[in-house]
């Protein structure tokens, strides 16, 4: 069942067209993932899907309803939550209180205080600097501050926005091994990544941008055999040396 | 903008700005003067017209005010400036233009010194709170002892607490316990208060706008002190009784105007009223600074009559200068307030002594400054 | 004396206080420096003049004064602050002062320049003991502010709503992200600092007995210094902030006179900010890591 | 100063911030006209390491040779003008402004006397400081943003302009903050290439990185950091086998 | 010329001044709010050559100006310890303090306020305001202006591309103090008249104002803002007591219309879209042979 559908959208910024026709559908317990150069409105699909930029055109329907028009808060209340590009953690809060923050629309504090200190034995280096302020985490670990908050929030698909930058290779498994992990609990994903292998590797679905256009979609293992994708964004084109 | 025949006065009017509550009547006074002088036929046969511009009380804006008058509306005599701020940058250019300037409530000491076409239809408030003095004595109410309370910020009030007052207490001998200051905006006079209390003076010399007058005589009842506390012209608010709210009894003042005077200043009382309460304004009673201002379209006048100006275009410039020369001679003219001269550019006429009684202004004394 | 002294300047800090927490609401947490405030301020004692010269009864008045700062506060979040957009902080204090000058213009249109004198509300409302006279409307005052205040700081410590303000402070667009519903958040604490702004100049007309369309501008600037003072976006700086200013204040007048009232008021307001440029009870600002 | 003068040596470096270590006594050198990498897990203490070489924190003991000066006491504005400049992690460049005035920012150590302060350039056409700019961002392939402002470009072309304005102060020592993280393969590669024309031009790099690939093909050496200390140094193919270096980085399944 | 005209371009010349010398600061993130402070020292300073000392005042005024910026500069050093709206508090206080001890310096006049013999006709004035505005204009074209935005928008990368930041700090502060202090020395001689009052934190607070109106992005803002500030109210006399209440709603209008200011450099980008695309191809090709 599709539990997110994109239809058709269009979105500008000024003059500039960043998206335009652009269709993507995440059935529930999904992982879907967006790949695209720098630039190609990647980034932009995402904050339009949570209504942080207007629609020029199109609609967007999560779990059944029409949210085309619904307000950023309402849409994360139904579900929907993004780890965003930049990670932008709040540098005036402890971490803790980053953390709580992913959790500020939820009432049920006792399972929340149990998550969170899940995720201080999942991250160690939050747990080690919780009541520092955020603006101290090195930038690694403000990643992982980022992807602890979105899960806090409960969501039922989590959108991650290039989740691997900074990481390091260890984490970095690490990361896609929690986002496996999050899936097999019913969590619908989708995930835009430079790190186009390990996306393609744990997708369902995938969906390839160019100029805010969408090139290619489909399965991720065709995607990946695909001559074009490879010469594109898998590296291969150039040997190193 | 002239027709030939008319004689032009500007008028500097302080419409808007701080000085609203005093002047904003103003324009009442002055077109009722303009209306009764060509009533009766104008000056030298020519009709008088009053052209108006709003300085808010600004010295920035009068000087433009002042500019346009003597170059654009080629007028012969101003009326106005408003306060003494505005005068201290309109008489320089006054003087440089040529045209005679005369203000209705100006009151700091000096102001006219040094410049031949500013005058002012008021009287120095060293000179009222003599009289005040005068009369307090007098009448021998009590004045053992003296303090003084004033403004810091403002000209008028601070010369009248740290001059006047000292000197005047030496003059007629009151022993002088001390004083109190505080600023213009000050709202809580309490610690001016507090120490006003230990020192339990008679009188209390007077250096401020009415809104100092009033915030002093609330805390003075609030801290339960009994004194009588005088003051000069800045204070002759109408009003004042009705603002203080039950506090300030036996407050003293000293002004040039009182509306229960004679006929002619209690015809031009009614006829204010009536114009006032026409025009939908809250005070319908003239104060001081409108019963000048009136005065001084008299003045200008008596003046333009005497000099025989011709109130033409080529003439302006010989018109202005037989405006300040007659001015300047001027002696007991018999106007609204009483007898005026002028003596170096200020009037010389009546004060009144004025006393808070049951929360009304009572008429005390009437005194001619020496 | 002294002990007189000190009273009196308790008293003047308790209203500066309450302005004080008002400013810091808004500029501490949503970076506005809100000039509107002082307006508000002086809304809260004129509209309640206005109503009770219409001949409501006080508490109808009063509220009917609180309910108009409000209306205002909304409209100036809507026409103001709401145009913020990322980055230059600087640019509703411009509309928010328009605010100031409008509604300090349509009052003086309505009632005039002069001060009008606000009715007293009890005979006499002093307690004298042993020569000391204390106002009880101002310990009253001063008790309000103290206990709304204690009540506001613990809310925005305890409670959600305390870190999501914080977070619409650093940042709106994270805010956004995050799904926390600016809309009606930025609405609510514009209300409560009008609240408290316009509750402040009704205690103040109330107290001094007196109401004018500029009575917001000198307190709203000495409200500005204490919250500086005390720290920014610090509730409890604000408190002590407001109380120094007042102190300082009446103890200069009295002791040194009123020509160095604001050399003393300003320059400690200098001398604090160079030795400790955060306030004495703020944070220094969080930067970002390189 | 002579060939073999380490282009950036460091030695006996600590640094704690309230009470943490986040660097205990780290010492490595820099050789002079090749690529070195300091790598390690999140929060080892790399971009310190940047952050007290150029001057951002005051260091706790240890001492810092640029070129052969010592930069340890150096006022943090002046150590660019011994020859090391960098990039960083989180992209700081001026968002309003647009992006050939980032670079003009960036050429000031170079353009620093009175007059050059008070030159109206942009009333002068084509002034030098202007063309020089504008040539760099060609060269990088970023010619068409010249004039765009930056707050509104990608992130991946941001990174790139944050590389092209370190470059244009003119050090020989460039500290690059994971300059590859955000780009995708094929942007890697031409970052590579970059990269490699300016080693062969004689400039000196610092490589902070986390995609070994990366690392592989331009780095001859290896720094791995740990909790703030070295744990192993040497070409990346030796390091990569240490089992610290396994556990604590690069982990098991990576390849 | 009208003396109307005349009266109101000379208020007009003035207004540029000051909005020029907040300007500068505010380019590099400074909100000056004692600007008038500094006006004073210039005007004072100045009116104290010619009365006293019987200088001619081609050499009084920039000796005045000179003044001005020297306080900003030992004031500048440890003010410019604390940022943002604390800096902007500071100033203030600053303004307040520098009005407050003019108001008790009795060789200055104290609260009598102090005239001035020398006079400097309007179109001197004119000449003055037109001088300052050239000099601004130039300066925005060169790399200290960059540097100021750079300052501004990113102290710590600035520190590190080797700007002195706290120089450009300093010195933004400093110039601007000049600018004010020219503006106030030629002040003084064109009214004949100052007093303490005449700077008033109101002056300083409305000066910023306009700046922020006329907007800060591009250099033509301040003058835009002054012309605003300076003209409406002129055109608005015939409202009588509406005058400024529409005129406060004209600027919340525009406000919420146009919140960068009424002059932002995307306007000037749409004027010079076509040519600078051309001048942007040839330098390509340029970059390409070369
Ligand atoms: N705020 C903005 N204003 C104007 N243009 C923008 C803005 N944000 C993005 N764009 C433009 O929209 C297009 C798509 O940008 P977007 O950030 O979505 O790309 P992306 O695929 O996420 O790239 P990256 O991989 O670098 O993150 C780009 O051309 C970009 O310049
Ligand atoms: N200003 C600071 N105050 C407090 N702690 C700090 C500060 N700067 C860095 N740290 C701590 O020092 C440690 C090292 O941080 P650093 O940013 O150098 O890590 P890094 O090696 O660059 O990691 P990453 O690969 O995640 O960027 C971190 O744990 C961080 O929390
Ligand atoms: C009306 C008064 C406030 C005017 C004052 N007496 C003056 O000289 O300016
Ligand atoms: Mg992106
Ligand atoms: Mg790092």
């Amino acid at each position: 069942m599709a539990l997110l559908e994109v239809s058709a959208i269009e979105v500008n910024y000024g003059r500039v067209t960043a998206l335009s026709g652009v269709d993507l559908t995440v059935n529930e317990g999904e992982i879907v993932t967006v790949l695209g150069a720098n630039g190609a409105g990647k980034s932009t699909l995402l904050r339009a899907i949570l209504g942080a930029v207007p629609l020029k055109a199109g609609g967007i329907r999560f779990s059944g309803a029409d949210i085309t028009r619904a307000p950023t808060h309402s849409r994360i209340a139904s579900g929907l939550v993004l780890v965003p590009e930049g990670r932008r953690i709040l540098i005036s809060l402890s971490v803790e209180e980053n953390l709580q923050l992913g959790a500020h629309m939820r009432t049920d504090t006792t399972r929340v205080k149990a998550e969170i200190d899940a995720i201080y034995q999942r991250f160690p280096n939050l747990a080690e600097r919780r009541h520092m302020l955020a603006s101290c985490l090195s930038g690694g670990e403000q990643q992982m501050l980022a992807i602890g908050r979105a899960m806090l929030a409960k969501p039922r698909l989590m959108m991650l926005d290039e989740p691997s930058l900074g990481l390091s290779p260890l984490f970095v498994s690490k990361l896609f091994d929690l986002i496996k992990e999050l899936n097999r609990d019913g969590l619908s994903i989708l995930l835009v990544e430079q790190n186009t292998g390990k996306a393609l590797g744990v997708a369902h679905q995938a969906t390839v941008l160019e100029l805010g256009r969408v090139v290619m979609a489909g399965d991720p293992k065709a995607l990946a055999a695909d001559p074009r994708l490879q010469q594109a964004y898998l590296g291969e084109g150039t040997p190193s040396h | 903008a002239r027709a030939d025949g008319e004689l032009i006065l500007g008028y500097m009017m302080a419409k808007s700005g701080p000085y609203v509550s005093l002047a904003g009547t103003n324009e009442i006074a002055v077109d009722l003067a303009v209306e009764e002088i060509n009533a009766k036929g104008g000056v030298n046969g020519k009709k008088i017209k009053v052209v108006k511009f709003d300085t808010a009380g600004d010295p920035k804006q009068a000087t433009t005010a002042l500019r346009r008058f003597a170059d654009d509306d080629a007028a012969i005599a101003v009326i106005g400036p408003f306060s003494s701020s505005e005068i201290r940058t309109t008489f320089p250019v006054g003087e440089r233009a040529g045209i005679p300037q005369m203000s209705m409530a100006s009151s700091a000491p000096g102001l006219t010194k040094g410049f031949s076409y500013g005058f002012r239809n008021t009287t120095d408030e060293g000179i009222v709170l003599d009289q005040v003095m005068a009369s307090i004595k007098s009448k021998n109410l009590p004045a053992a002892s003296g303090a003084a309370a004033y403004a810091t910020d403002d000209v008028v009030s601070k010369s009248m607490g740290t001059v006047v007052v000292p000197k005047l207490f030496e003059k007629y001998s009151v022993p002088a316990k001390g004083s109190v200051d505080f600023q213009l905006s000050a709202f809580d006079l309490s610690p001016q208060v507090s120490k006003l209390k230990e020192m339990a003076p008679d009188i209390v010399g007077l250096g401020s706008p009415p809104e100092g007058a009033v915030n002093l005589a609330k805390e003075l009842k609030r801290q339960g002190v009994n004194t009588r506390v005088i003051g000069g012209t800045t204070i002759a608010d109408p009003e004042l009784p009705k603002r203080m709210d039950g506090a300030g009894e036996t407050l003293t003042i000293g002004t040039t105007f009182f509306p229960d005077v004679n006929d002619k200043t209690k015809a031009f009382s009614a006829e204010f009223a009536k114009r006032t309460k026409a025009a939908g304004i809250a005070r319908t009673e003239p104060n001081q600074m409108d019963a000048a201002v009136y005065d001084i379209v008299y003045l200008y006048a008596e003046a333009m009559k005497r000099g025989e100006v011709a109130g033409t275009k080529d003439k302006l410039i010989s018109d202005r200068t037989a405006v300040r020369d007659e001015l300047a001679k001027l002696k007991d003219f018999d106007a609204l307030e009483g007898k005026i001269s002028f003596k170096d550019g200020d009037a010389v006429k009546p004060i009144y002594i004025l006393e808070v009684k049951g929360g009304k202004w009572t008429l005390l004394d009437t005194r001619m400054p020496e | 004396m002294l002990t007189q002294q000190i009273i009196n300047g308790l008293m003047l800090g308790a209203i500066y206080m309450l302005v004080a927490v008002a400013f810091t609401l808004a500029i501490g947490v949503l970076n506005f420096l809100n000039f509107s405030i002082p307006g508000l301020f002086m809304l809260g004692g004129v509209a309640t003049f206005g109503f009770l010269k219409m001949g409501w009864p006080f508490l109808l008045a009063a509220a009917g004064a609180l309910f108009i700062a409000a209306l205002v506060s909304l409209l100036v979040e809507r026409l103001a602050y709401r145009r913020m957009k990322e980055g230059d902080a600087d640019v509703p204090l411009v509309s928010s002062l328009g605010f100031l000058v409008l509604l300090e213009n349509l009052v003086l249109i309505r009632y005039g320049s002069d001060q009008q004198a606000f009715p007293a509300l009890f005979p006499d409302m002093n307690l004298r003991v042993g020569g000391l006279v204390i106002g009880i409307v101002q310990l009253v005052s001063m008790a309000i502010s103290l206990g709304l205040v204690a009540w506001l700081s613990w809310f925005l410590r305890t409670t959600n709503a305390g870190r999501r303000i914080r977070t619409v402070a650093e940042n709106r667009e994270t805010a956004m992200l995050m799904g926390i519903n600016i809309e009606r958040l930025v609405p609510q604490l514009f209300v409560c600092s009008a609240l408290l702004a316009a509750l402040a100049g009704l205690l103040f007309a109330i107290n001094y007995q007196q109401v004018t369309p500029f009575m917001g501008e000198g307190i709203g600037f000495k409200a500005v210094a204490a919250m500086i003072i005390g720290g920014m976006g610090s509730i409890w700086g604000a408190v002590i902030g407001g109380l120094l200013i007042g102190l300082a204040e009446v103890l200069s007048v009295s002791f040194i006179g009123a020509d160095v009232v604001n050399i003393t008021v300003y320059g400690l307001l200098l001398v604090i900010l160079i030795l400790r440029p955060q306030g004495l009870l703020g944070r220094p600002p969080a930067r970002e890591k390189l | 100063m002579t060939a073999a003068t380490p282009a950036l040596e460091i030695k006996g470096l600590q640094k704690s911030f309230a009470g943490v270590r986040a660097i205990r006594d780290l010492s490595f050198t820099v050789p002079k006209g090749h690529a070195t990498a300091l790598i390690g897990p999140n929060g080892a203490g790399k971009t310190t390491v940047f952050n007290l070489v150029s001057g951002v924190y005051g260091i706790d003991a240890g001492s810092i040779h640029v070129n052969g000066t010592d930069i340890t006491r150096m006022p943090s504005r002046q150590r660019i003008r011994s020859g090391v400049a960098r990039s960083f992690q989180n992209i700081r460049l001026m968002g309003h402004l647009s992006v050939l005035e980032n670079l003009l920012v960036g050429q000031h150590v170079r353009a620093s006397s009175l007059c050059a302060l008070i030159t109206p350039y942009r009333l002068i056409p084509n002034h030098k400081w202007k063309r020089e700019a504008r040539r760099a961002l060609e060269e990088s392939g970023l010619g068409q943003y010249a004039d765009e402002t930056v707050g509104a470009l990608p992130y991946g072309v941001r990174k790139r302009i944050d590389l092209v304005r370190a470059t244009l102060a003119g050090a020989n020592v460039l500290m690059l903050d994971e300059p590859a993280a955000g780009l995708n393969p094929s942007e890697t590669n031409a970052l590579r290439d970059h990269l490699k024309a300016l080693i062969a031009s004689g400039l000196t790099l610092l490589v902070v990185e986390h995609d070994m690939h990366f690392v592989d093909s331009i780095c001859e050496n290896v720094v791995v950091l740990n909790f703030g200390e070295k744990i192993a140094e040497g070409p990346l193919s030796v390091v990569r086998k240490d089992p610290k270096v396994r556990e604590a980085y690069i982990g098991s399944d990576e390849e | 010329m009208s003396g109307y005209l005349t009266g109101v371009l000379v208020v007009l010349a003035f207004n540029v001044m000051a909005a020029y010398a907040v300007y500068l600061p505010m380019a590099a993130g400074q909100l000056n709010l004692g600007i008038a402070g500094f006006m004073a020292v210039g005007a004072y300073a100045a009116a104290y050559l010619t009365n006293e000392m019987m200088w001619p005042m081609w050499m009084a005024i920039p000796i005045g100006s000179a003044a001005a910026g020297l306080v900003g500069i030992l004031i500048g050093i440890p003010v410019l310890r604390t940022h943002g709206i604390y800096l902007a508090l500071a100033t203030f206080a600053l303004g307040q303090v520098i009005a407050a001890i003019f108001l008790n310096l009795e060789v200055v006049g104290g609260a009598a306020g102090y005239p001035v013999t020398e006079f400097a006709s309007p179109y001197v004035v004119f000449a003055a305001a037109i001088g300052v505005t050239l000099f601004m204009v130039l300066l925005s074209r060169t790399r200290y202006a960059l540097y100021l935005t750079a300052v501004k928008s990113d102290p710590t990368v600035a520190d590190l591309m080797g700007i002195s930041v706290r120089g450009i700090q300093v010195s933004a502060f400093a110039l601007g103090a000049a600018v004010a202090g020219f503006g106030g020395a030629f002040y003084a001689h064109h009214y004949n008249f100052i007093e303490a009052q005449h700077f008033s934190v109101l002056l300083s607070v409305y000066t910023v104002l306009y700046v922020l109106f006329g907007g800060t992005q591009t250099v033509w803002g301040p003058l835009v803002g002054a012309a605003f500030f300076t003209l409406v109210p002129e055109l608005l006399r015939a409202s009588e007591q509406w005058r400024y209440a529409l005129f406060a709603m004209f600027i919340i209008v525009f406000m919420a219309l146009r919140p960068q200011g009424l002059i932002t450099a995307s306007l000037f980008r749409i004027f010079r879209r076509r040519p600078k695309a051309a001048a942007g191809t040839e330098a390509q090709g340029k970059g390409a042979s070369a």
